[in-house]
């Protein structure tokens, strides 16, 4: 197919449209919007037929989404920053319950203040939840990880997020190639789960109580899961190249070959880093860049072997965690530990900073202070 | 009796809660959810959410329910419900699901109504899923030992509103959840009584047969929570009803209508009086708060008379 | 005492399926005294079925049986309920 | 360091017995923990609480899995399970009973019939059988603990008739 | 004041009778409710003038903490758990909005499945949020951090967790000397904002929306006020131990004098470890314990410091991220990348499992999987 | 027009809310704010939900307020307000806070109340807490970009529920929600319109003087989301009132009293119609919804009338 | 335009303070017409006043004074309301 | 890679101005991107939209700071701010009006006096100064885009009517 201009929402949408999922319970929160109203405006027009559940809040909305996966229906929602906080609690259930249930993520800065725009720290509220995380770098590749999100989440029985960084990716219009409807649903199968809810011949009880005898192992099934979900998101990756000749996988290397200092980082500012990498590459610079796709499983093996020749490596968080460090360059850190690597982390964008290629230049140069762009002094607009 | 008879039939033999959990002595809890799924013909599926009856009868890796059942949290059962309700719904017309019609019932404990699980509830109700939202109201949150929740009635003690030297209970009135399901202006409202098990039956019956949602608040004793002997507990509710604290009604499609007419005025007391929650409120000290509870009683039955004709 | 399973043994989710010999006795709980049923004068109206919040008051196509004392608790209701005086809590 | 673990039924007062030790083995000098074991049973499960005694400060967080002393406050909790898990085979086990149940044979088993504040008494027995405090600290521990929501002098009367049992 | 046995829950509510706050919003969750019953009876007594609001959900006590603590009054609450994680959306905000709120939280293992025993995992929930999060061992440094904790929420203006385990210390009896009520009164002072919303003279609006041009400034006060928080700590705590004769810093050493090998925890735990490092030194071991007291801030340097001389350090976590590193192995791993000890991590303990002496012993020694105590086939009960 | 005078006196030249916000033309949310801030003498501080007036007025590092005003989140402004109450109460009762009594107010629009801030609400309201808690009501998130509420009508075209093909709109009722606060037996509860500023005065006069929680729930356009030019507003709001869509009444301490009585019975299309939103149900096709939509108005009307007298 | 203000200068919390001067001059949201008012047709009613939903009319002591035109953003409400048609919408 | 900005009030379409230039670029072969900026600003309000065009794919995720073409759809917006901010001398700015504004002086400037569909007719413009795609190109791409809300005739009228002026 032609690319067409889409938005990484509208990408999203149309996957959806094409996913048609049976179940969608939603809540409204910017700058998941437009993935929801296009979506609306699909089915309105009568090209799906989705029961969409209007939910009154993000925390019915996971609960909802759990009911409906668990009753055998494929289920997708979609939310931002303070609705993913709110419906953290019920997204740890959702992993532990074994519900694949497919989100997707506009990434948004947490309040407070309240602020609508990009920043990954709704993302590293849920990073112990058992929840599968995929960041994307453009519109393009949300549209593509979406089909490839339900097959893994249906396979390894997880949730999967879909993390698109917000406004820079949801509302940015860029070429993007749709399968064919026929090619998507293919691609996708059916929908199937080992224990339905409504399988009242064979009845269940889901969601027990456990006690200190049991609550380990149970837990411990979701990290079974996420060591499952690693070669899964390779294979699917591969499969899935098939259709659209582009490549998925657990990081992205780019011009890591022979590079002394790497970039670590994830979602869209991995494109303007690429931007950056080549020209310093034509100035005589080795430099590369490693993004991580899957941040949840972390892919420490791939992180570690990607990162073996450099000698330095730069990782840009955008979240942070006052009173500590980056949680992208704390698990970096924690992945190359033993190694005698040199790190740096670096705090960026947060609540929809802009982050420029001169600003990565002097990142990358050392020039940059651990909190790039932070203005701890006046300065005129 | 044939209406026993006709529940017994209901479950052939498989009570829908069966034996083997872990629930107090004499709790209320159980008789109200075998009577109302057992009035209801046809397979079902239940939601429970957090509380003593979704804690006591499912230690994993065992479970005393032989229906479908589901848990996720305290405050979402009736967004669970929702979800499945939705995906059955989906399923039904994409024709990827056939067999008899399922019925979908919540218990949820009046904290995880009232309370923490009220906007989920007043969300789904307002959407207008087709299931039953069943409230086994205890008056109190009983299985995080017995505090104050919405449904405490003015006076009672609990261990967060405790009497005290200066503390006298709960001081503010109960919230009254049936009226506001009703303002949810949805087919089916019904207030009941673990004791009354025929009305509740009745009334289990007509909320599955509502074309939408459909909500049961059933007052439902707890020996612990309450202070007394368990094989006190039908002399207990029956005075809930009778001196009027509790009536029962229903409301079809905006009609009200008592179900039960007690046949003549009985003094509070009489409910107050073998409930060590309510000790203290018959030292003559605090004659006051009795009046002042005889008093709301009788407005409130007074109001609801008047919608009744 | 059951096996404790491990982690690769248990249901996906923690999924249970209803096993009735697997549930607790919990007859246990009974303090003393029990239930006992003086046939000759229960007349089958099964109210004790309906109250018993144990479940453990048996019946048959709409005719009582018996009462199972390892999952009753001894909470006397059944006692209390019986129309006609056909229940009686006696010593264990 | 002493360890005792209580068999009981849940609301049987388990817990406070456990605390009631303590109290008396503070009050005496002793370092001292206690602290029952939870789960979503309710009145009438089978249950179990601990005490640690120490001249030292107890530091360790851990339940108690090889208790020097055990004490079954309802007998029939024998028949369920083995009260003695993980007792050393001289280990003290103290059950509320006249006569010891067969299910404890070869087990060193004194018995304390009480019935009345059952945990009252029996912890009065099992400072009797450690052979400290005196009898007066346990039923002043007693009062201390349960003065507010029981007569002084019952109390007193039941640690006595424990700690003479 | 001679010792009492009372559980850290009873401990907390006794702290909370002598602070005499003037507001509680709370919401009852096991294991917290201790706390927030004995406090209610003592307040029923008429020993106390608090205001208690009972509110309908956690969401709820945090946001009505968050208005109270700045229209002006002392603020605390308690929760765990599943409250934690529903409230969690609004404890970033209280952080930002910089509500000097004090919470004590009973530690317990989040849903799914759900557990009422300890693990940390609510507390990992929040470890990003701006919230300060201490962590006690034993009933006694309960009551004491209590006290610690007013002073230094109002004096760095964030809210401020005691993080108690779960049952180990919330319904454990220990002996617990409390300090005079006048002591106590003295050592807290009066409570004083910089601007309170009640103030009608001198109108000012709170929690405005921030849009990229100033989100990130706004947000890195807290990171600056996190840096004020570690030598507040060690310096309130050095004014605290005149009054108790006990000491509270960062983070605790036991034996760390020439030891190879260091054990690092939070919590409870460490005093089960103090025991087997004793034995263990005994039996000629040279192994010590650092025991983390302030997880947020992490004191990184204090940690570094602390174990520069030790060849290998072992983490225990009483949390795990499914696809991850356990949480506290990750930031220790950070803490010291690029120094040359071994580090391994382990999980332990989660939902309420055990950790007994045996089982330390067998990690230090290596002979413990990484996940301590989980069964992975089956054994007798 | 002595009242309008008094109003402006309360201001004295300082509106509690100021010039210099970036709420769209035409909107009306500040005239409900400002009416309502205006009639209450004396200091008052007040709590925003997320939505269009707190992201509107208070963009870092300016804001429009002239009076202390607070915001946390979106589903909490009754939770953040009774903490603020409750310290209120507590540094009284200490003495250590003096000065003319303050009124509490919450502004939020009907997303934060109807829906994700309906259990916040619900809880204050139990509670007791004394303040007024002000919905402004434009039946829909505008904030957000006009998706679906529970407030929005029946049949109303929005993001989330478009007409289209297929879609009609909204296809559930509104959620009553002036008669879910009735319902929770408070003090003093009206219905409003932002229109009627006089009557919408007087409601929150007597809001303020209540001795506890009190209700307001204000009809407010939004020219955006509902699709019609700024000028309109008052023929649009005058019409939901005229038509009977949206009754003016209020319920005092139980009393159900109507506030305005329009003259003669006007069909509902005189409210539909200017409307983008419900621009499909005026199609001919589309007749049985607006049938449908007169039938339920009628019948609300004859209960509300009913309980009137 | 203003300074940005770097961290360290913030206020605490992100408190604000009103200050009528620093407020953006929403005027310039007007898209082509204006209100003028025609003085010696106001009886003073202020319902302009009372209506507008940008506080652009002024008054003093319960007098109308004029519109800021700083902040009008010309809705046209207040031509709609005014009784007396003392308000028109004018091109710029 | 050509950058453009958009200058605008909310809801005059400049988000829609910035997809259609990249739509016509799109079909013509050309890698695109387009976004506007988001702020609480309602309509009325001044606010900016971007569009990139180069023969690569476009990678970077910033927004245009140095851009080459300014597009200003409300002429009053000029006096509010500089639209020529970041924008390097020899940059060509298009204006709604017939004439140039005097903050305008000394750049290069190009007046497009439009009515209706201004959002369309100054894509038109921007195409027809950029020298490529066609007149053509750009009606289809407003077709495309608009056509569902607007009379197809009058788009590609507006479409002209830019590119022609
Ligand atoms: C978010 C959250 N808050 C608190 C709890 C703790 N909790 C579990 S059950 C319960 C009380 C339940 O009360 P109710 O709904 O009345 O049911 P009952 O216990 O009386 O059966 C509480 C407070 C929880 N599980 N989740
Ligand atoms: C937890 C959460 N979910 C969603 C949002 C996004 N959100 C902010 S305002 C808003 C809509 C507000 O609607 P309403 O309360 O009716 O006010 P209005 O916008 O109409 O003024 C939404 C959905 C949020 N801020 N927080
Ligand atoms: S505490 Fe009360 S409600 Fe809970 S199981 Fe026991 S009796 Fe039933
Ligand atoms: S005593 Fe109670 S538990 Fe036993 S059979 Fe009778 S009713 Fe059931
Ligand atoms: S209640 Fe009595 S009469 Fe009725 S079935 Fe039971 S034992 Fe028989
Ligand atoms: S979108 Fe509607 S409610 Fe929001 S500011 Fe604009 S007109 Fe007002
Ligand atoms: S046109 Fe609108 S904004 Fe301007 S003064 Fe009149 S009412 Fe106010
Ligand atoms: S509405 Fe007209 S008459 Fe009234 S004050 Fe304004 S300008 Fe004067
Ligand atoms: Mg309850
Ligand atoms: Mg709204």
């Amino acid at each position: 197919m032609k690319p067409q201009l889409l938005t990484g929402g509208e990408a999203v949408a149309h996957a959806m449209r094409q996913i048609d999922p049976d179940v969608v319970p939603v809540y409204p929160i910017t700058p998941q919007t437009p993935i929801i109203q296009v979506f609306a405006s699909l089915t309105a027009d009568g090209r799906d037929h989705t029961e969409i559940v209007n939910v009154e809040s993000e925390h019915s909305a996971m609960s909802a989404a759990i009911g409906s996966a668990l009753a055998g229906a494929r289920t997708m929602t979609a939310t931002s920053s303070q609705g993913l906080a709110l419906m953290a609690e019920v997204v740890y259930i959702a992993a532990a319950m074994r519900a694949p249930i497919v989100v997707a993520l506009g990434n948004r800065a947490l309040s407070g203040p309240i602020n609508i725009h990009c920043d990954h720290s709704d993302s590293m509220l849920i990073r112990d939840s058992g929840a599968i995380q995929l960041f994307v770098e453009n519109a393009q590749e949300a549209y593509d990880v979406m089909l490839l999100a339900v097959r893994l989440a249906e396979q390894v029985l997880l949730p999967v997020f879909v993390c698109q960084d917000g406004f820079t990716i949801t509302h940015s219009a860029e070429p993007v190639r749709l399968l064919s409807d026929r090619k998507v649903k293919d691609f996708i199968g059916e929908y199937a789960i080992p224990n339905s809810f409504l399988d009242v011949e064979h009845p269940t009880s889901q969601g027990p109580f456990a006690m200190p005898d049991y609550y380990y192992e149970l837990r411990h099934q979701q990290v079974d899961a996420m060591s499952a979900a690693l070669p899964a998101i390779d294979e699917l990756g591969d499969e899935l190249s098939g259709l659209t000749a582009r490549r998925y996988s657990v990081v992205e290397e780019y011009r890591l070959d022979g590079a002394e200092r790497a970039v670590v980082c994830l979602g869209s500012t991995a494109g303007t880093v690429k931007d950056v990498v080549d020209e310093l590459r034509d100035e005589g610079e080795p430099v590369g860049l490693l993004r991580i796709c899957a941040f949840r499983p972390f892919p420490e093996r791939a992180i570690c072997a990607a990162l073996a020749d450099v000698d330095e490596v730069i990782v840009l968080d955008r979240a942070d965690a006052p009173g500590a460090r980056g949680p992208l360059a704390t698990e970096v850190a924690a992945a190359l530990f033993g190694s005698d690597i040199d790190l740096r982390g670096h705090v960026y964008g947060l609540g929809g900073r802009e982050l420029h290629p001169e600003d990565i230049r002097a990142v990358i140069d050392g020039r940059s202070d651990r909190y790039v762009g932070l203005r701890s002094a006046a300065c005129l607009a | 009796m044939s209406r026993l008879k006709t529940l017994a039939c209901n479950e052939c033999g498989v009570p829908p809660l069966g034996a083997g959990h872990s629930l107090c002595q004499g709790c209320g809890i159980p008789l109200v959810v075998r009577t109302v799924l057992d009035s209801i013909a046809g397979p079902k599926v239940v939601v429970s959410a957090t509380g003593c009856l979704e804690v006591a009868t499912t230690r994993f890796p065992t479970t005393a329910w032989n229906v479908p059942w589901m848990h996720v949290a305290f405050e979402n059962s009736a967004a669970v419900a929702a979800g499945a309700e939705s995906a059955y719904r989906a399923l039904r017309r994409r024709r990827t699901l056939d067999g008899d019609d399922i019925t979908f019932v919540v218990f949820a404990g009046d904290g995880g109504t009232y309370d923490i699980g009220m906007q989920a509830l007043s969300g789904a109700l307002e959407r207008g899923h087709r299931f039953i939202f069943c409230c086994y109201d205890n008056e109190a949150y009983m299985n995080t030992g017995v505090q104050r929740s919405g449904a405490t009635p003015f006076g009672a003690s609990t261990t967060t509103s405790p009497s005290g030297k200066v503390g006298l209970g709960k001081m503010q009135e109960r919230k009254d959840m049936t009226a506001i399901a009703v303002a949810h202006h949805v087919p089916y409202v019904a207030q009941a009584v673990a004791s009354h098990w025929d009305d509740l039956s009745r009334k289990a019956e007509k909320a599955a047969a509502a074309n939408g949602p459909a909500f049961l608040n059933v007052l439902s004793d707890c020996p612990v929570g309450w202070g007394h002997e368990p094989r006190e507990f039908k002399r207990i509710l029956d005075a809930a009803v009778e001196t009027r604290f509790w009536p029962l009604y229903e409301v079809d499609h905006g009609a009200f209508k008592l179900t039960y007419e007690p046949a003549e005025r009985v003094p509070v007391e009489r409910w107050l009086d073998g409930q060590k929650r309510f000790k203290h409120l018959l030292e003559p000290e605090n004659g006051d708060l009795v009046r002042h509870i005889q008093r709301r009683i009788d407005e409130d039955w007074d109001a609801l008379v008047a919608r009744c004709s | 005492m059951p096996d404790l399973l491990g982690w690769r043994e248990l249901p996906l989710g923690g999924v249970v399926e209803p096993h009735e010999d697997q549930r607790p006795h919990t007859g246990s709980y009974r303090t003393g005294l029990r239930p006992a049923v003086d046939m000759s004068k229960c007349v089958n109206c099964l109210l004790c079925w309906m109250y018993c919040p144990d479940s453990a008051v048996r019946q048959e196509a709409g005719h009582f049986t018996h009462i199972d004392l390892d999952f009753c608790k001894g909470c006397e209701i059944c006692a209390e309920i019986c129309p006609v005086g056909a229940i009686e809590m006696v010593k264990e | 360091m002493i360890e005792v673990r209580w068999h009981a039924r849940a609301s049987q007062g388990a817990k406070t017995a456990a605390q009631l030790l303590a109290e008396a083995m503070l009050r005496a000098g002793q370092h001292v923990q206690a602290f029952p074991e939870y789960g979503p049973e309710r009145r009438g499960a089978p249950m179990r609480a601990y005490t640690r005694i120490d001249r030292r400060p107890i530091r360790r967080h851990d339940s108690v899995t090889h208790p020097d002393v055990v004490v079954v406050l309802d007998p029939s909790l024998v028949h369920e399970s083995d009260v003695t898990e993980g007792m050393a085979d001289g280990g003290l086990v103290l059950v509320n009973a006249s006569t010891a149940p067969p299910e404890l044979t070869g087990r060193n088993v004194r018995c304390v019939a009480t019935r009345d504040n059952v945990n009252v008494a029996m912890a009065g027995a099992v400072v009797a059988a450690l052979g400290e405090p005196s009898s007066n600290d346990v039923a002043e521990a007693a009062v201390a603990l349960l003065g507010k929501k029981a007569n002084a002098d019952v109390l007193r009367a039941a640690a006595k008739e424990g700690f003479d049992a």
